[in-house]
């Protein structure tokens, strides 16, 4: 299983903040793109949403590997606090 | 000395910043700055969103940074999440130094970057609905001040 | 809107900032500052005198100055002037802004014209008797970053 | 009678922090600084001792024209809040 979280106006996108991708497989970048909606799934690939692996920001999200038990997090620009 | 909080209920920041200046006998001077919900401009309540992996422990590295930065006895953070109604103080960034200039630019410093770069997401609801908070264009120049 | 006192009874800091706040609910965020007699170098007692005519009229028109120089919703300006002992509060600065740039400014540029400009007569107690204090050249240089 | 004041350590040099000259003549700078124990009348005369005139700064305190009622205050450089 790999969790995907959803934060900001992605969770609006994706229609919940979380979700879980049941398996065993580890997951690639395009592998996962191919499992979410089409729109969710182009909307990502913009280059203003940024990808964390387990709480560590990516710096190219393509090269995303996500081992079973990962967490993968999707986020829009930050507004800030 | 570093005291980083992030909360998901009210808090009083007065009592904070007295309870934080209390142990900072050393110091001759406290600057702080406080932020609330507004209660003009329509908002009828404020959702902050954050991601527990990366917000507090980016809270934690610029408490770090204003540290290094800055000649300072003690630096409070504290931030709301959650649902906030106008008038609720969202941020308190109170800092203890023996000089004043060193607590006042600590204040301003983490402010800035706290309101660009802190890892939230913020949505309004309004009379029509929820609206999420892009970026806005001040915040990233006054966070171009300290590079 | 102008709230400035020259007391000669301690103060509580924490009490005037939550007071002057109270009632500045459309203000985004207050800013201030809290300078305390350092309880460290030695220093047993602090003196300082004003002249009336001259000391409250000051501080008046320096908070003028202060309100024409930012967009600010409020400024309270607290300063004590007789006998102080170490841990005691000498100064608050306060201020309410709509955008907080405008309100950590106040207070860093009140600030600044207080601790160089204002009239006040300083002196300190150390063992040794009374000493008094001559203006510091960092003051007049901190000053000088407003002109 | 003028009422001279003196603050901060020219209160120690002159003994008090204020004192009155009795009589119904206007004062004026010299005749002033004649009436005082000589080494107060030259610290008075010093570039960094101002003077005030009934709670106005004087441009010029050698011009000083105090009429019976009137302060004057003599003051050191300030050392600030």
């Amino acid at each position: 299983m790999v969790r995907l979280v959803f934060l900001g106006k992605l969770a609006d996108l994706a229609g919940a903040g979380a979700m879980d991708i049941n398996g065993t497989e580890t997951l690639k970048w395009e592998s996962l793109l191919a499992m979410l909606a089409p729109d969710l799934a182009q909307t990502l690939q913009g280059d203003k949403v940024r990808v964390a692996l387990n709480g560590e920001v990516l710096p190219d999200k393509t090269a995303l590997v996500a081992a079973p038990g990962s967490e993968v997090a999707f986020f829009p620009p930050v507004s800030g606090g | 000395m570093k005291d980083v909080r992030l909360l998901d209920m009210p808090f009083d920041p007065a009592a904070a910043i007295d309870h934080f200046a209390a142990d900072k006998g050393d110091a001759g001077g406290v600057a702080s700055f406080v932020g609330k919900v507004r209660p003009t401009g329509g908002v009828e309540a404020l959702e902050l969103s954050h991601y527990a992996p990366l917000t507090l422990p980016g809270m934690e590295a610029l408490a770090d940074e204003a540290l290094v930065r800055f000649d300072l006895m003690g630096l409070l953070i504290v931030h709301r999440s959650g649902l906030l109604y106008p008038g609720d103080p969202i941020v308190l960034v109170a800092a203890a130094s023996r000089h004043r200039r060193d607590a006042i630019s600590a204040v301003d410093f983490t402010m800035d970057h706290l309101k660009s770069d802190a890892w939230f997401w913020k949505r309004e609801k309004r009379s029509d609905g929820w609206h999420w908070i892009e970026p806005r264009e001040a915040d990233y120049a006054d966070i171009q001040r300290w590079q």
